[in-house]
């Protein structure tokens, strides 16, 4: 049965839940509380915290989020052609070659438009 | 386990399945922490230190005793912390670091789960963690906290391409993404291993790992001395305690990936040592690579965050898609002297 | 399993999708590596150029004895297709020749993506005209739509142009979202992707499918109806308009409308016009016909209050889908099967007026320095010859005799007369009486209202060319419809083309 | 001698050359624009002339045919069986019959004299003579075409120059005016389109079969529609059967009949579709009213004619009363309202609509007398409503005003002109031995015979004419004159000529009626035995 | 495995409708874009269950879904591009805001 292996990783999962789950239980009851205002402060080198915590972040994140979205998908058919490589003839070869020869252009592209320096935090 | 997976799902089996993966849950447990004590053992030793000795024999139970101080420690949570998120994002970092092992084998007719897209779960489920470290960061609500999880993020996403792409090759000269038949793929000695023909790939993978694992030269999301301690930074007791130990978990598992795709897995590097069992030489590889690990945070400096970004995108990407041609360039001229 | 496979033989029937990928990937690597301080207006040269060249291929492809079809029938170059995409490509080419006059350095930044983004913007095209398969007519769509996206976004810093941009994203977004889920049923009841497999599983148990059939057809039409902006899905297009480059609005109004309109005259009838059961044939066609009657009613009338010419040309844009829908609808009779013919006829007519009223308005654009139909005011002194033929283009958009407008409907409506769709022809003739208002309302400002007389209008190369162009081949259409018509009809096959009947 | 001669063509196109040659005048002289436009309809008008003195009066049916294959495409028929084509033609095809002359030299006369009357045309001038000149080749070929969409494509282009005529050169609500003359001939000709294209996709599908041969076409060929719909008991359009998609039911008759009626009513114009035409009639500059006036109304009627009731004579024959209550309806509308107005303008627009009223009634009688009155009143009224639009123009460019109070005893500064006013106003009112005489007098007797009560009652119309008439004309000519009055000037040449060129025709026509009459009766003749033929047969 | 394909479908029916709702009526520009997604998600579901449980179980619609989930994410890349563009630009990604163009 097939479904087998799903369920052992089911059991890994709602294990690795209750691992989590008892360990924040047998804290709570092991633990002291005792509450004071500072401990409670945002946390800034010791000093009052200045100005809001989320601040406004560099665009940069953003298209790095962008390129990984593009590139982690593709990959959607880099994947199903490398499973079946063997049974696929030259052709698919050629064909995966303009594949990822137009995604080398979508990267040189980022590349050339300095998508992918880095020039602050 | 190999025979129960393939029978029909009684009771008794389901609580065979769920004893084997608490055990495993244990062991990995134990691991971890012996992981942690070498590692300072190790560093200790490598810089002149005597590392953790006063704990238990050769101050073995050092560990155990930080995590036992980690549970007894007051768990605070900043004010203006989202509350849910703040609590539910260590949760969601460790969950998927615990559920790859699902997937590993560790000898022949030693695993937990034959899943047929074992490599793609794999490496699917450790981006989940990103985003546990991204809410991490944003419901703290503190701007090192914020910096240093979108640092993390930005970091793990860039070297997840390199990742999923390098190993395309591995993929491609097996037929198949069960990680099972990837070792099997193998069978034999060094010389028949993947890391050979697939040396751009694996070096690509073995340098992304660390990169992912957030190990130095690559721990910038971490760097103390800018960003305090990164995403954690507002973190303590054990809500901490799981960030590292989805961080030790997460060495085990890439070292076992490493091994598993690139080093033959539980297959001995020489006739000669075939004696020895597969687990215990599955092992032995494994803790080669954490001893690699550790030695490069022991020699490394930390690089800057635009050399650490550049390097991923404009080499190991471009590295890693040059590998699945030289793969099938390498396969083409295989077949063709094989068929002659 | 081998008939699957693409033969590298087959390429020579890709060659001009394969032009325009080469083109796209060459353009953009020379686009990279060239220094900054380079004028990029050569690699709109070069677009045009790959674009002409792309569409010799085109008609080299023309009436093959035997239509070929790639990719087990997923991807066919019949004629259906091959006249499509010579639309596409005067479309695309008449575009990039205007913005050579258009394009500012100030406002559009990115030159070379301007020009070398309509290469896959076409190639989305030709893939919808070619597709027999759901999967590339979606890929097609999206390639087609997502480059439009960006497209409509290149004027950076213009704030309308980034709403533009946005609404079209997420409307477009959605539309597409509806056209999938539709396919998607239309895949659950026949396990293929083909139109032709599904039109044989409608076919065989229509009975045990007949809900899934409705539902995934009105999906279809709806969402397609977004894709076209007819009436009621339509709402946006104005703002789209408004706001993109204006070179980019034409493209969008003509191309993108082409492109869609040819997905769904594929579709619609592969899977129903023929071998199928009556009564779902009926109701489509029903549900098309409703909806270019909204179109064409929507569209005028809300074009009559319109002060932004941009704005009017979009709302004009929406009543011609109507009109284009049609013959769509009017299904077949007795003695009527040329659907594609007065279709087609009608595109390439509004493919110049309106390609040819964008040049005025670009020309107006420059000058003036906004849309707005007051900027119209006594072109006549200002600007006599451009007057000229945005008269004669005012007068095929509003299809007065003997312009290529004029013919376009009179065939149409001939068509539907011939169905018995009179209702349907009734209303397309009123709201073409309506549509005189609006039309003339730009005669009146040309000629009777003085504006700046003293200014006289600089009238930039490309685009006055373009206007005449469009203004002579539109009344050059109207004298003589037969040349197209009769060559239309020997090359484009009925059965074999669109019917798939093999 | 004409026979082989393509002299309608070359009477169409003729101002063609004009506006050819206009092209290439530069914009600054005037004055040869208008000499260039006077002398092409001068040509146009001798041709016409040729046209008019060659007709065969003896001759039935269409004279001087021209078809051309114009527009002939092959239309998809892979799906029918053995046919060997499909195909749609549209041919240039012209020609004339006594209506089609008579209309065709009034188009020419007119439009000569108000070439000539454009002098009160100020500014723009070869704009404006290139679009008399179009205007011209579209009135020309309304009368001539021989085909359906030949027909409508004419038509329409009357439309544009008229839009623009009237919008540019008009007076201050002119572009108004323009748009509602737009708006109601778009919609008037989109109704007769409709009418048309069912006729052609029912009655227009004809099929010829022989050896191996299976040709079917779509046609707008008014003879082979003709043909179909009442020679050919075969065809398609009179098999009925629920299956036959090109059978021409009795409901499908009557719909397009009336759509016929509507879209030509609301041209001619018919009672309630006349507002447009009392704008046009006030604002456009009075050259171009008097081509509207004297013409373009006249369209209305003669496509009444050659389309609704040669088309539908059954179905005219059934209504035919509807026919002679919406004259009497027009006649005393027009003249009731033409009484009260206070401007001389309107008082000649409700005057036609009046007018217009008779015409309707000639026809609504179905017999030879009745239609060739309408047909009289048709050219007479063309004549008349021309010259008194030019005095009109005379008067306003003069005056500035056309309003009849600030008008009044015009006659002692310019006599000839009110001598003019006074005969067009005579024969307006129908006095024997003007034109308008005959045509109203054929007209009633024609009425009396089939409609006696409508007659009678639209006699009192004729009595309300010559009231308003006098009253309008009188108060101008012999009212109390006003000061700034008093130093006007009289004609000029350019305006007198025009005058009394059409005083001359009113005259002529007036004691010598069989000018008109002789290439009138045969087609007339054809006309009546036809319809009460096919009426018979249904049994009306 | 016995599998009715109705509760897959009706699930589908069920986050396609969420997806225009939210599309339709959300405010935030991103939430908008997450809304698009859970549309072309839903017809994903409706694929894969086709694929599975369909009147002709084939692998097409796997095929399918694989096209949709790249084409899907280029799309939201490109709109967040955009939405970055316009909250440059305008300051807000509050979609009830983007009204410059009405009259």
């Amino acid at each position: 049965m097939y479904t087998n292996h799903y369920i052992v990783v089911a059991i890994f999962v709602v294990l690795s839940i209750i691992l989590a789950l008892a360990a924040f239980v047998l804290g709570r009851i092991l633990r002291p509380y005792k509450p004071s205002d500072p401990k409670y402060t945002t946390y800034e080198s010791g000093n009052e915290p200045v100005g809001e915590g989320q601040i406004r972040f560099n665009i940069r994140y953003y298209l790095f989020a962008l390129m990984f979205v593009i590139f982690d998908v593709e990959t959607v058919f880099l994947y199903p052609w490398a499973v079946a490589y063997n049974k696929l003839g030259l052709f698919a070869l050629v064909e995966m070659c303009i594949f990822v020869v137009l995604l080398a252009v979508g990267l040189l592209y980022a590349w050339k438009k300095k998508v992918l320096e880095w020039n602050s935090v | 386990m190999l025979h129960l997976l393939t029978e029909q799902l009684t009771w008794t089996n389901f609580a065979i399945f769920c004893a084997v993966a608490v055990a495993l849950l244990l062991f990995v447990l134990v691991w971890v922490m012996l992981e942690i004590y070498f590692e300072r053992k190790i560093l200790g030793a490598m810089q002149f230190r005597i590392g953790p000795n006063r704990v238990g024999p050769f101050g073995l139970l050092q560990s155990a005793a930080d995590v036992f101080k980690l549970l007894i420690k007051e768990d605070t949570i900043p004010r203006k912390a989202e509350k849910q998120l703040f609590v539910f994002a260590p949760i969601l970092t460790f969950l998927p670091s615990f559920s790859i092992m699902a997937v590993l084998p560790y000898a022949d007719g030693f695993l937990h789960a034959d899943i047929n897209v074992g490599l793609l779960y794999a490496l699917s489920l450790s981006g989940i963690s990103t985003v546990g470290i991204i809410l991490a960061g944003w419901s703290s609500n503190n701007k090192y906290a914020l910096i240093g999880g979108m640092r993390s993020a930005a970091q793990m996403i860039s070297y997840e391409i390199p990742i999923i792409i390098s190993v395309v090759g591995v993929v491609m000269m097996t037929g198949s993404m069960n990680i099972r038949l990837i070792v099997e793929g193998q069978a034999g000695y060094f010389w028949n291993w993947n890391f050979l023909p697939q040396i751009i790939g694996f070096v690509v993978f073995v340098i992304a790992s660390v990169s992912e694992l957030n190990r130095t030269p690559f721990d910038l999301p971490e760097a103390e001395s800018e960003l305090v301690a990164g995403y954690h930074v507002e973190y303590s007791g054990f809500r901490f305690a799981f960030y590292m130990l989805a961080e030790y978990i997460y060495m085990f598992v890439f070292s076992a990936l490493i091994v598993l795709i690139f080093l033959g897995g539980w297959n001995a590097p020489f006739p000669q040592l075939d004696f020895i069992p597969d687990v215990i030489w599955f092992l032995i590889k494994v803790c080669c690579i954490i001893f690699f690990l550790i030695w490069l945070r022991a020699t490394l400096p930390r690089v800057r965050l635009d050399q650490l970004m550049g390097l991923g995108w404009k080499v190991l990407l471009p590295l890693s898609l040059l590998n699945i041609f030289v793969t099938a360039a390498y396969m083409g001229i295989k077949s063709w002297i094989i068929g002659g | 399993m081998e008939a699957m496979r693409l033969q590298v033989s087959d390429l020579v029937h890709l060659l001009p999708e394969l032009t325009l990928v080469i083109a796209a990937v060459v353009l953009s690597v020379l686009d990279l590596l060239l220094p900054n301080r380079v004028n990029r207006k050569f690699i709109g040269w070069l677009t045009l150029v790959s674009l002409i060249i792309s569409g010799v291929f085109v008609v080299l492809q023309l009436n093959p004895a035997e239509s070929i079809e790639l990719l087990a029938n997923s991807y066919r170059v019949d004629d259906f297709a091959s006249l499509m995409k010579l639309v596409f490509i005067v479309g695309t080419g008449f575009v990039v020749y205007m913005s050579f006059s258009y394009v500012k350095k100030d406002e559009i930044y990115h030159v070379g993506e301007y020009y070398y983004f309509m290469l896959p913007a076409t190639l989305g095209a030709f893939v919808m005209a070619s597709s027999a398969d759901l999967i590339t007519l979606y890929v097609g769509l999206e390639l087609l739509s997502i480059t439009s996206y960006i497209m409509v976004a290149l004027r950076k810093k213009s704030q309308r142009s980034n709403e533009a941009a946005f609404k079209y994203l997420v409307m477009g977004a959605i539309a597409s979202a509806i056209i999938l889920y539709g396919m998607s049923f239309l895949y659950g009841i026949s396990g293929s992707t083909n139109l032709v497999d599904i039109r044989a599983a409608i076919a065989s148990n229509f009975h045990s499918y007949e809900m899934i059939v409705y539902i995934a057809s009105f999906l279809l039409i709806a969402g397609l109806s977004f894709k076209i902006a007819a009436a009621p899905f339509h709402a946006w297009a104005p703002d789209v308009y408004e706001g993109a480059p204006t070179p980019v609005t034409s493209f969008l109004a003509v191309v993108s409308k082409a492109a869609a309109f040819a997905m769904i005259f594929r579709m619609i009838y592969v899977l129903f016009a023929v071998g199928t059961y009556q009564e779902v044939a009926d109701a489509v066609m029903l549900a098309l016909s409703v909806i270019a009657a909204a179109a064409m009613i929507i569209g005028n009338v809300t074009a009559l209050r319109q002060h932004s010419f941009k704005r009017l040309l979009a709302y004009s844009g929406v009543a011609n889908a109507g009109y284009l829908l049609v013959p769509i609808t009017a299904h077949f009779s007795t003695a009527h099967f040329s659907n594609f013919s007065e279709f087609l006829y009608y595109l390439i007519a509004y493919l110049f007026m309106n390609i040819g009223a964008f040049a005025v308005l670009m020309i107006l654009e420059r000058s003036t320095g906004s849309d707005q139909i007051s900027g119209f005011a006594g072109l006549y002194h200002r600007a006599p010859y451009t007057a000229g033929a945005m008269t004669l283009i005012v007068l095929s958009l509003a299809g007065f005799p003997i312009t290529g407008g004029f013919f376009g409907k009179l065939y149409i409506l001939l068509g539907a007369m011939e169905t018995q769709h009179y209702w349907l022809a009734a209303i397309m003739l009123a709201t073409t009486v309506i549509a005189y208002y609006y039309y003339f309302g730009i005669i009146r400002q040309m000629f009777m209202r003085s504006g700046d007389e003293s200014e006289t209008i600089k009238v930039p190369l490309t685009l006055g060319v373009t206007a005449w162009i469009c203004a002579i081949i539109g009344v050059g259409l109207g004298f003589f419809p037969h040349v197209i018509l009769n060559a239309l009809e020997k090359i484009f096959s009925l059965t074999k083309d669109l019917l798939l009947l093999s | 001698m004409l026979d082989n001669f393509p002299i309608l063509s070359l009477i169409a196109f003729s101002p063609l050359l004009g506006v050819l040659i206009l092209l290439f005048i530069p914009k600054h002289l005037g004055h040869l624009h208008k000499t260039v436009a006077i002398v092409i309809t001068l040509i146009s008008l001798v041709l016409a002339g040729v046209l008019f003195v060659n007709f065969h009066t003896d001759g039935s049916g269409m004279q001087f045919n021209e078809s051309y294959d114009w527009i002939s495409f092959a239309l998809n028929h892979e799906l029918i069986g053995q046919v060997t084509s499909l195909s749609f033609e549209m041919k240039y095809s012209l020609g004339v019959d006594g209506l089609s002359v008579a209309m065709v030299f009034l188009t020419a006369l007119v439009a000569a004299m108000a070439a000539m009357a454009s002098v009160f045309i100020k500014k723009r001038w070869k704009l404006y003579f290139i679009l008399f000149l179009l205007l011209e080749v579209g009135m020309f070929g309304v009368f001539m075409a021989q085909d359906l969409f030949l027909f409508f494509i004419f038509f329409e282009l009357t439309l544009v120059p008229m839009f623009f005529l009237i919008g540019i050169w008009g007076y201050m609500n002119r572009e108004k005016a323009a748009n509602r003359f737009l708006i109601y001939n778009g919609l008037g000709s989109a109704i007769m389109f409709i009418a048309f294209l069912i006729l052609v996709s029912t009655a227009g599908f004809t099929q010829i079969q022989s050896a191996g041969e299976w040709k079917i076409f779509y046609s707008g060929d008014i003879q082979n529609i003709m043909f179909n719909l009442f020679q050919n008991p075969q065809s398609y359009a009179n098999l009925a059967d629920p299956n036959n998609v090109f059978y021409l039911s009795t409901e499908l008759r009557w719909t397009i009949f009336i759509m016929l009626i509507v879209a030509f009513g609301i041209k001619l114009p018919i009672f309630p579709f006349h507002t447009w035409m009392l704008k046009v009639h006030t604002e456009a500059p009075p050259a171009t009213v008097m081509i509207h006036s004297g013409i373009l109304l006249k369209m209305g009627a003669y496509g009444l004619i050659r389309f609704g009731i040669l088309f539908f004579p059954a179905e005219a024959y059934q209504i035919g009363w509807v026919f002679a209550l919406l004259g009497v309806i027009n006649i005393l509308y027009g003249a009731i309202l033409a009484l009260v107005q206070k401007e001389f303008k309107l008082v000649l627009a409700y005057s036609s609509i009046s007018h217009m009223g008779i015409v309707l009634l000639g026809l609504a009688a179905f017999n030879e007398i009745g239609i060739q009155g309408a047909i009289f009143q048709l050219v007479s009224h063309g004549l008349i409503s021309a010259l008194m639009f030019l005095i009109v123009g005379s008067i306003y460019e003069r005056t500035g005003t056309t309003e009849l109070s600030r008008l009044g005893g015009l006659a002692k500064s310019m006599p000839f002109m009110c001598g003019i006013l006074l005969i067009s106003g005579l024969a307006s009112l129908g006095l024997p031995g003007l034109s308008g005489f005959i045509s109203e007098f054929l007209a009633f007797l024609g009425a009396f015979e089939t409609h006696k009560v409508f007659t009678i009652v639209a006699l009192l119309g004729v009595i309300l004419t010559a009231v308003y008439i006098l009253r309008a004309v009188l108060q101008i000519t012999f009212g109390a004159i006003s000061e700034e009055n008093t130093r006007l000037l009289d004609a000029r040449l350019i305006e007198a000529i025009p005058m009394i060129t059409l005083v001359a025709f009113i005259v002529l026509l007036g004691i010598y009626p069989s000018v008109l009459n002789g290439v009138l009766e045969q087609t007339v003749g054809d006309f009546g035995y036809f319809i009460t033929n096919v009426a018979d047969k249904i049994g009306g | 495995m016995s599998g009715s394909i109705t509760p897959y479908l009706m699930l589908a029916a069920i986050l396609f409708c969420i997806g225009l709702f939210g599309a339709l009526t959300k405010k935030n520009g991103v939430v908008v874009l997450l809304s698009v997604e859970l549309m072309l998600n839903a017809v994903n579901l409706n694929l894969v269950a086709f694929s599975k449980f369909g009147a002709i179980p084939s692998l097409t619609g796997q095929i399918f879904t694989l096209f949709n989930i790249s084409i899907a994410a280029v799309e939201v890349a490109i709109g967040i591009a955009i939405l970055i563009l316009l909250y440059r630009n305008k300051g807000t990604a509050d979609v009830t805001e983007i009204d410059s163009m009405k009259r």
